[in-house]
């Protein structure tokens, strides 16, 4: 198999040259993506069949490092991972078919969107640690050129600044971990890393390192900070690949590291990884609420998710280390899983921010509005996609973090105290940034769909075109199935945990009414489907006896408003009035929100103004000083452009004399 | 030839002169003066290799002793003081640190080149092992020289000191193949040459061989 | 079979006995107050005369507005039919554990508050944005109690952890003290009672609930009201059947047994109502920036709870 | 007779003296591309028919890369150089006499630097690399301005002095050698001196070292030995900065790893490695830093070039066998992208009409061909794969940590410093509005994209001949 996948990448890359010279003609971008379209379709396959058939292949190209060649090899990880890219690749990619006609600068964007896809496929694919960096630090490469596609506004420049800086020092993370593994000598290839058993204390340093570095790709926090620059940055279509697929592929490169190649963890190890996780999770989502721009608050939202996986993993690894295999199934499917769910209903959700962008050029929710009305299907999508993400059922969202919570439940039989003590405060956090999800998301759809329009712009909005539309259809229906049918999945991940932790969750399909049992039905199960049916049976039920027994008529008038109905829409609570409560309860700790309202003296023509500001602490005190650093440094130093020639003599013979000192002495 | 001959003692003390002889050229602070002092560097410099010539009946020393003898002790001087002349340049030169402090220095360094060398060279012949020493001692103030100086003149006279200490290691260094005095004269003319040149279009473009007004042109400070 | 009929008679049971339930508790207060106070049957009376009348409709109203209604019934109701009332042991309990309920009644709030949002008023503004607020801490809360329950019965189902109460085999815990504490708090602020919000109040800028369905109408505004009754059941009944299990007939017993289940669930019921009227007449209502700490606290206690069974099973 | 050994020493020497005769610099332009040409395939053919090294010449693994390396990026040059000087003539900043100087000092130098790497004696090898220096020196004040002038007089004064301190170091070695080989030819001649290296005088050898390394060094532009280099690329003619960053460096590098053999040989002699290695570090930390603050875009990349050479400079310190490949394949890399990027930046400024690297914005709007082709040289250099100096950066730091954890964070840091500086300001000079003039460059991209997408092969794919050549060479590093 492992070969198909790589000529499925070949094809990918040679997308690339072919788009630079195609990039002039006006129909380039359809035969771009549709290509990308059919490539990905068919990886999606080749990791279904190897995924399902159980069977692990593997390649060795004379490329990379001279003596070492690249390996490439698909197992269950491999292939599970390389599913969910390129199912988001496919995805984009129609989306793009439609999304891509508006874009102003496609030479900037063609080239570098299929390069973009094969990387991911790449790092997925990789078995050695310098094709996984190559792949790891290409997909950084094209993606930033993607971010700084629309390289006029200052601040994606920026954005891509940051975003490659960061990305750079995740890699030199995992180059430094992979030299740990490898040695003096350099024994790269998997296998051999595998073989060679690492000491505690290396394999802890390594394990670090890991979630140093894959965490800064997939936007652990303090980690976080490119994460929301960039992302919305760069078209929208890109930016759902970004959130939604390149984050997960971070994601494959701490597990390959943490749960395959460091072979039987500490139990230590959980500690940081449960404590990043919680952290991010809750940051993630109070960053979130306190954003009125669409795409921004999205990508706040992919850091929250990424830390319920990273609460899922670190239970894995907790179980691990303590020999409970069943638990560490669990935990480790949870987590899994949830990087399917997000990868599905994050790339909708960007898809519709997308739509909405196209036709109203807004991103900033103050100014949107009233959407439900012009572009029904595309409010439809987005509903169904923030309603996942909530984490409500029956949708898939919820299934994954029923899992964890289930995870977390098991976790009193673990002995270490540290973890007892842990564990269940991760749990609240978990349960606090569910609720405030929900929140957020009540806050991005209401301001931005319902309610009157802010704009002219929103009030004259227009449906998206059908190729954009057929692709968060595709996806709604993804969320909704994976929702009321998890068992599918759940089965279907079966192979990738027993390679990992050698055990898998019971079987779930074939239990009478496809319910999904984690442990024993003593304990618990869930039913997504029969939820499903009974809520849309009983709500039917009630419309129809309602409108057949009593009245089914309709009037429409003025709103209520208890009397005081204003028609200027400006009076509609705004992104930032619906969060004024949550950022009240906890802005004012985490993020020094302060109200400054004045106003004006009596008499006075002046407007009451009530500013709110707010501080980022993490860029405060994270990354402000070390930009400050490095700029005094640089202007210290600088000094040393300028000096006599005499002085830089002095230079030469202060060394001198220094070293003939030295080895005066050293004699 | 063992410590105490006569043979030793004068290449002794040939080589210590030509460390005082440095001495005395960081101490003069008159252009001119310091030029005349160059002369007289580079002739106790030819002197030596003469005599190392003599000691070692290696004839094609004496070569390199008339190489010293004629462009660095005539010609060198003569020319520099025609430039400055043209540059009307026979001031007073500022030096950087006092003569006082310069000197310590100077002896410090000396200090340095014995303990180095002659540990180092414990088992190479005595006469080679001085020379060596008294060598590096000139090279090391040849170079504080050009460190002390502003003036560009003076520092192409500490530069051409340092190429003497050069030629004293090298002829010390018995035996050593003809390439390398070859080399360094040869190195010394294309030296003085380019230097001349320099000072030439420095004169055209401003009017002093400080080096400080050049820098003032110095890159990104546009 | 039945079990088929036990579920439907639940079903059943719930719907018609929730708008009774709020009757109560307004007569009681009102006679708490000195006042006669509207009569028990009043709540069906309001319910069919809103049924009948046809729904007003803001001009700006979606098709998401007038389907909301349903959703949010349709919610509370299936979570309401899966709290083992007067028998455990229901044919469908297994399809949703407590986590699910405490999320199917998420989704109701959530589209409530989507409600609240569509029409465009300021009004509606206020109440959804104040209902998440309040649910970002209830619900987190929620949750933690329903990982002690959990712990201490080794399930999250809700009957057979019902069933794990009625066995005597737990004894007192200062854990299940602490969520029932818990439970309670959430269950006031969840259900919009004062000290939290005032459900008889229709101006001021305190409300909360009221604000969200201002702009509801008609059958709407029915269903809206009835699910709402529906929730105050739901949650005396959840507290009924985990910490005052006594007489909810086991799966297979027979008609004496289920008689007594329902007797004492109707007994349970009322208890619940007196308590609650009683405790809302004799408090006054919080201001809304305080609630955070009053559900704070209610979160503490279960995170509490959790802590105390993680660290020993015993306590 | 004559062999590709003295080949690539005669055809240079020929045409220097050839060009400095003939009138009209299109026609010596030609000349020199064709003269360049040839050299590069007699040293190819290096490969084929190994010569018989005698006591001044030698070839070996060590040196037939870096010969081939030298040639060909000369050729190159020479084409890149071709249009631009045409170019220079054009707006006037350069006179025909002046150009026709230019050529012949052009081969010169290519006869200098060959001689440096084929010379056995190393006094011969000094004498080259002097040299090399002068006509380089001459070249740097062609432009005969302000800036030209200054910088040339001190690379100059500082390129002489170093010098002179190797030399010194050079005699040392002879004194060392001299007891053991006897006196006379023999105790200069390197293949002699590596046989006896063993029974060396330890101590006269470090002294030795240490003068060679501060000499020599100051040619690499090592820090704090660099001043000269920034000035000396930044006022030059491009090619000559090209040059100078891609061949020049390499040459003064390769006599240091001459004698850091020679010291490795002797097992009482203090060990080479530290000292490259910190100066090394040193170089890498103080250039990245310095990258942040520069205006003019040459010498920014002047400043990176140095980086870069500390980094050579650590890996060959680090040695074993993996640092030494490394640190050998990153000085090809860096040699090819460097130049590549020069020439880019060459036609930029043309084009420009300045060298600030404020007046020059959104080139990959105004010249898209000229602006990608630095994105990706700046990518290159910067360590991003999928392009050769990402190989070597990550053979570097990855076997170092497993050996020195704290030397590998510092470089580490030290690259990642670089890459934020080298972007920095490509973001302005590449992206954003367009600034400045935006005419069309009339340029030959061919040297540039030759270079890349050799840079880019070797990233992905290496040769395996190339590979054991390598590995001999690291070997023989030891």
């Amino acid at each position: 198999m492992a070969i198909y996948a790589l000529y499925g990448v070949g094809v990918l890359l040679a997308l690339a040259p072919i788009a630079v010279v195609l990039a002039a003609s006006p129909r380039a971008s359809n035969v771009i993506y549709g290509a990308c379209l059919v490539v990905a379709l068919v990886l999606c396959m080749v990791g279904v069949i190897s995924l399902l058939g159980r069977t692990s292949s593997s390649v060795t190209l004379p490329l990379g490092l001279p003596w070492l060649g690249a390996h490439f090899r698909i197992d269950a990880l491999a292939a599970f991972f390389m599913i969910v890219v390129n199912l988001g690749g496919a995805a984009a990619s129609l989306f793009a078919i439609g999304y891509g006609q508006h874009e102003q600068v496609p030479e900037r964007v063609l080239p570098f969107y299929p390069a973009y896809l094969a990387g991911m496929t790449l790092v997925a694919l990789s078995d050695d640690a310098f094709s996984f960096l190559v792949s790891w630090e290409f997909m950084s490469l094209s993606s930033w050129a993607l971010v700084v596609a629309h390289h006029r506004e200052r601040e994606n420049l920026r954005a891509g600044y940051i975003y490659l800086m960061m990305a750079s020092f995740g890699t030199l993370a995992l180059l430094l971990g992979f030299g740990l593994l490898a040695g003096a000598n350099g024994n790269y290839a998997f296998d051999a890393i595998r073989a060679s058993h690492p000491s505690a204390a290396l394999a802890g340093l390594v394990l670090i390192l890991a979630l140093i570095g894959a965490g800064s790709k997939a936007g652990i926090v303090p980690l976080h900070a490119w994460l929301p620059l960039a992302h919305p940055a760069a078209p929208s279509h890109v930016s759902a690949l970004m959130s939604g697929v390149m984050t997960k592929v971070a994601v494959y490169g701490f597990i390959r590291i943490g749960f395959d190649l460091l072979g039987t963890p500490e139990w230590w190890w959980s500690i940081l990884v449960l404590a990043a996780g919680g952290i991010t999770a809750v940051m993630g989502v109070l960053y979130a609420l306190m954003q009125h721009d669409l795409k921004r608050l999205l990508a706040y939202h992919t850091v929250e998710n990424i830390g319920i996986i990273y609460i899922g993993l670190g239970l894995g690894l907790a179980f691990k280390a303590h020999g409970m295999a069943v638990a560490a199934a669990l935990a480790l499917t949870a987590g899994l899983l949830h990087v399917f769910n997000h990868s599905i209903f994050k790339s909708l959700l960007f898809f519709g921010a997308g739509a909405v962008l196209n036709s109203t050029g807004e991103r900033d929710m103050e100014h949107l509005g009233g959407l439900i009305h012009r572009m029904p299907r595309t409010a439809f999508v987005f509903l169904v996609g923030c309603v996942a993400i909530s984490a409500l059922p029956p949708l898939n969202g919820f299934v994954s973090e029923w899992l964890t919570f289930q995870a977390i439940l098991l976790s009193p039989q673990l002995p270490s105290w540290g973890l007892k003590f842990l564990v269940p405060a991760v749990g609240a956090l978990l349960a606090l940034s569910a609720a405030l999800a929900a929140a957020c998301f009540v806050k991005a759809f209401g301001v931005s769909f319902l309610g009157r329009p802010r704009t002219p712009a929103a009030a004259t909005a227009h449906e998206t075109d059908g190729n954009s539309l057929a692709a968060m259809f595709f996806l709604a229906a993804l969320c909704l199935v994976a929702g009321v049918l998890p068992g599918i999945f759940i089965d279907a991940l079966a192979p990738v945990t027993d390679a990992l932790v050698g055990m898998s969750m019971p079987h779930q399909t074939g239990l009478d009414w496809l319910t999904i049992v984690p442990i024993a039905e003593s304990r618990s199960s869930y039913n997504g489907l029969l939820v499903f049916i009974f809520v849309t049976v009983s709500g039917s039920i009630a419309a129809l006896a309602i409108h057949r027994l009593a009245s089914d008529k309709l009037r429409r008038g003025p709103a209520w408003d208890c009397g005081y109905p204003d028609p200027s829409p400006v009076t509609q609570y705004t992104a930032s009035s619906f969060a004024q409560p949550i950022r009240r309860v906890y802005g004012t700790t985490v993020f020094r929100a302060r109200e400054i309202g004045e106003m004006p003296a009596s008499g006075a023509t002046a407007p009451a103004r009530l500013t709110v500001e707010l501080h980022d602490l993490i860029w405060d005190y994270g990354y402000a000083p070390i930009a400050a650093f490095v700029g005094g440094a640089a202007d210290r130093l600088n000094v040393l452009q300028f000096l006599t020639i005499r002085r830089y003599l002095t230079l030469v013979f202060a060394a001198l004399v220094l070293l003939l000192l030295v080895v005066a002495i050293w004699q | 030839m063992v410590r105490g001959s006569l043979s030793f003692d004068v290449a002794h003390l040939l080589a210590g002169s030509l460390v005082l002889v440095s001495f005395m050229q960081l101490y003069q602070d008159r252009l001119y003066a310091l030029l005349n002092i160059y002369a007289l560097h580079a002739l106790v410099l030819a002197a030596s290799v003469a005599w190392q010539a003599f000691v070692q009946d290696a004839p094609h020393l004496y070569l390199t002793a008339i190489i010293a003898l004629v462009f660095k002790a005539i010609v060198i001087p003569t020319a520099l003081h025609r430039i400055i002349v043209r540059l009307g340049i026979h001031r007073e030169i500022e030096t950087v640190v006092g003569v006082g402090p310069a000197m310590l220095l100077g002896m410090g360094l000396v200090a340095l080149s014995m303990v180095v060398m002659l540990r180092v060279t414990a088992e190479a012949d005595p006469l080679a092992r001085e020379d060596l020493a008294f060598a590096l001692s000139v090279v090391l103030l040849g170079l504080l020289m050009m460190v002390t100086r502003r003036n560009a003149v003076s520092q192409v006279v500490g530069f051409m000191s340092l190429e003497n200490g050069l030629v004293l290691a090298a002829t010390g260094a018995k035996g050593m193949p003809l390439v390398v005095e070859i080399s360094v004269a040869f190195s010394v003319l294309i030296a003085f040459i380019v230097i001349g040149i320099f000072l030439f279009r420095i004169r055209e473009r401003f009017d002093t061989v400080d080096v400080q007004a050049l820098d003032r042109f110095r890159g990104e400070r546009r | 079979m039945r079990d088929f009929l036990f579920q439907g008679l639940q079903m059943l049971l719930v719907l018609l006995l929730s708008p009774l339930l709020t009757g109560l508790v307004r007569k009681v207060k009102a006679r708490l107050l000195r006042r006669q106070g509207p009569p028990l049957l009043q709540p069906y009376r309001d319910l069919l005369r809103l049924i009948r009348k046809d729904v007003v409709l803001a001009e700006n109203a979606s098709w998401l507005f007038r389907t909301i209604p349903y959703i949010v019934f349709a919610g509370t109701w299936v979570a309401a039919s899966l709290v083992p009332t007067f028998a455990s042991g229901l044919l469908f309990s297994w399809s949703a554990d407590l986590i699910a309920l405490v999320a199917l009644l998420g989704s109701a709030r959530f589209f409530l508050a989507l409600a609240g949002l569509d029409v465009g008023t300021s009004f509606g503004g206020i109440g959804s944005s104040r209902e998440v607020m309040i649910a970002s801490l209830a619900e987190p809360a929620m949750l933690m109690i329903v990982f002690t329950l959990a712990l201490v019965a080794g399930s999250t189902q809700l009957s057979a952890i019902a069933a794990h109460m009625v066995s005597g085999e737990v004894g007192l815990r200062v854990s299940l003290g602490l969520a029932l504490l818990g439970l309670i708090m959430v269950a006031i602020a969840e259900n919009g009672r004062i000290p939290i919000d005032n459900p008889a109040t229709h101006l001021e800028l305190t409300m909360v609930h009221e604000a969200m369905v201002l702009e509801y109408s008609g059958r709407h505004l029915a269903l809206i009201d009835l699910s709402s009754e529906l929730k105050l059941l739901l949650y005396i009944s959840v507290i009924g059947c985990l910490f005052m299990p006594w007489g909810i007939a086991p799966p297979q017993g027979g008609a004496p047994e289920i008689a007594i289940g329902v007797g004492s669930y109707v007994a349970k019921l009322a208890l619940g109502g007196f308590l609650l009227a009683v405790f809302e007449t004799s408090i006054a209502k919080m201001r809304v920036f305080r609630v955070p700490a009053f559900l704070g606290a209610a979160l503490m206690l279960g995170l509490l709870g959790t802590l105390l069974l993680f660290v020993s099973g015993s306590l | 007779m004559i062999d590709a050994l003295t080949g690539v020493l005669i055809i240079p020497a020929v045409a220097a003296g050839l060009f400095a005769i003939l009138p009209g610099y299109r026609l010596t332009a030609r000349l020199n591309v064709f003269a360049t040409l040839l050299t590069f395939l007699t040293a190819v053919s290096l490969f084929v028919v190994e010569p018989r090294s005698g006591s001044y010449l030698l070839v070996d693994d060590l040196n037939k890369v870096f010969i081939v390396l030298t040639t060909f990026v000369g050729f190159t040059t020479s084409v890149f150089s071709a249009s631009y000087i045409g170019h220079e003539i054009e707006i006037g900043r350069l006179t025909p006499t002046s150009v026709r100087f230019y050529h012949a000092m052009y081969q010169a130098l290519m006869f200098a630097m060959n001689l440096a790497l084929v010379a056995n004696n190393i006094g011969l090898m000094w004498v080259a690399i002097e040299m090399a220096t002068l006509t380089t020196v001459l070249m740097v004040g062609i432009y005969r301005t302000h800036e030209a002038l200054e910088a040339a007089w001190k690379y100059f004064i500082l390129g002489s002095v170093g010098i002179a301190l190797a030399l010194f170091g050079t005699i040392l070695v002879y004194m060392a050698a001299r007891p053991i080989i006897g006196e006379g030819l023999e105790a200069m001649v390197w293949t002699v001196l590596v046989q006896h290296a063993a029974k060396f005088d330890p101590a006269l050898l470090n002294v030795a070292f240490i003068f060679l390394l501060l000499g020599y060094g100051t040619k690499v532009g090592l820090a704090p030995l660099h001043a000269w280099l920034p000035d000396a690329h930044a006022e030059g003619p491009t090619p000559i900065s090209a040059v100078l960053s891609g061949l020049l460096l390499n040459v003064a590098l390769y006599a240091l790893l001459r004698f850091k053999i020679l010291l490795a040989l002797n097992p009482a002699a203090i060990a080479p490695g530290p000292l490259m290695v910190i100066l090394g570090l040193i170089s890498c930390l103080f250039a990245a830093f310095m990258l942040y603050r520069r205006r003019d875009i040459k010498r920014m990349f002047a400043y990176s070039s140095i980086e870069h050479m500390g980094i050579i400079v650590f890996a060959f310190g680090m040695g074993g066998a993996l640092a030494n490949f490394a640190g050998l394949l990153h000085m090809t890399m860096h040699s090819l992208t460097k130049s590549a990027i020069f020439f880019a930046v060459g036609h930029i400024a043309q084009v420009k009409g300045t060298q600030k690297i404020a007046d020059m914005g959104g080139l990959t709007v105004t010249n898209p061909v000229l602006g990608w082709g630095l994105v990706l040289g700046v990518v290159a250099i910067a360590g991003l794969p999928p392009l050769g100096i990402f190989m070597s950066e990550f053979l570097v730091v990855s076997s170092t940590f497993a050996r020195e954890p704290w030397l590998a964070v510092i470089l580490a840091l030290g690259i990642l410093v670089a890459l934020g500086g080298l972007f920095l300001h490509l973001n302005t000079i590449a992206f954003g509005p367009p600034q400045g003039p935006t005419a069309k460059a009339e340029a030959s991209y061919v040297p540039m994209f030759a270079h890349l997408a050799l840079v880019f092969t070797a990233g992905i794919y290496m040769p395996q001949a190339l590979v054991r050549g390598f590995e001999n060479v690291a070997r023989l590093l030891g």
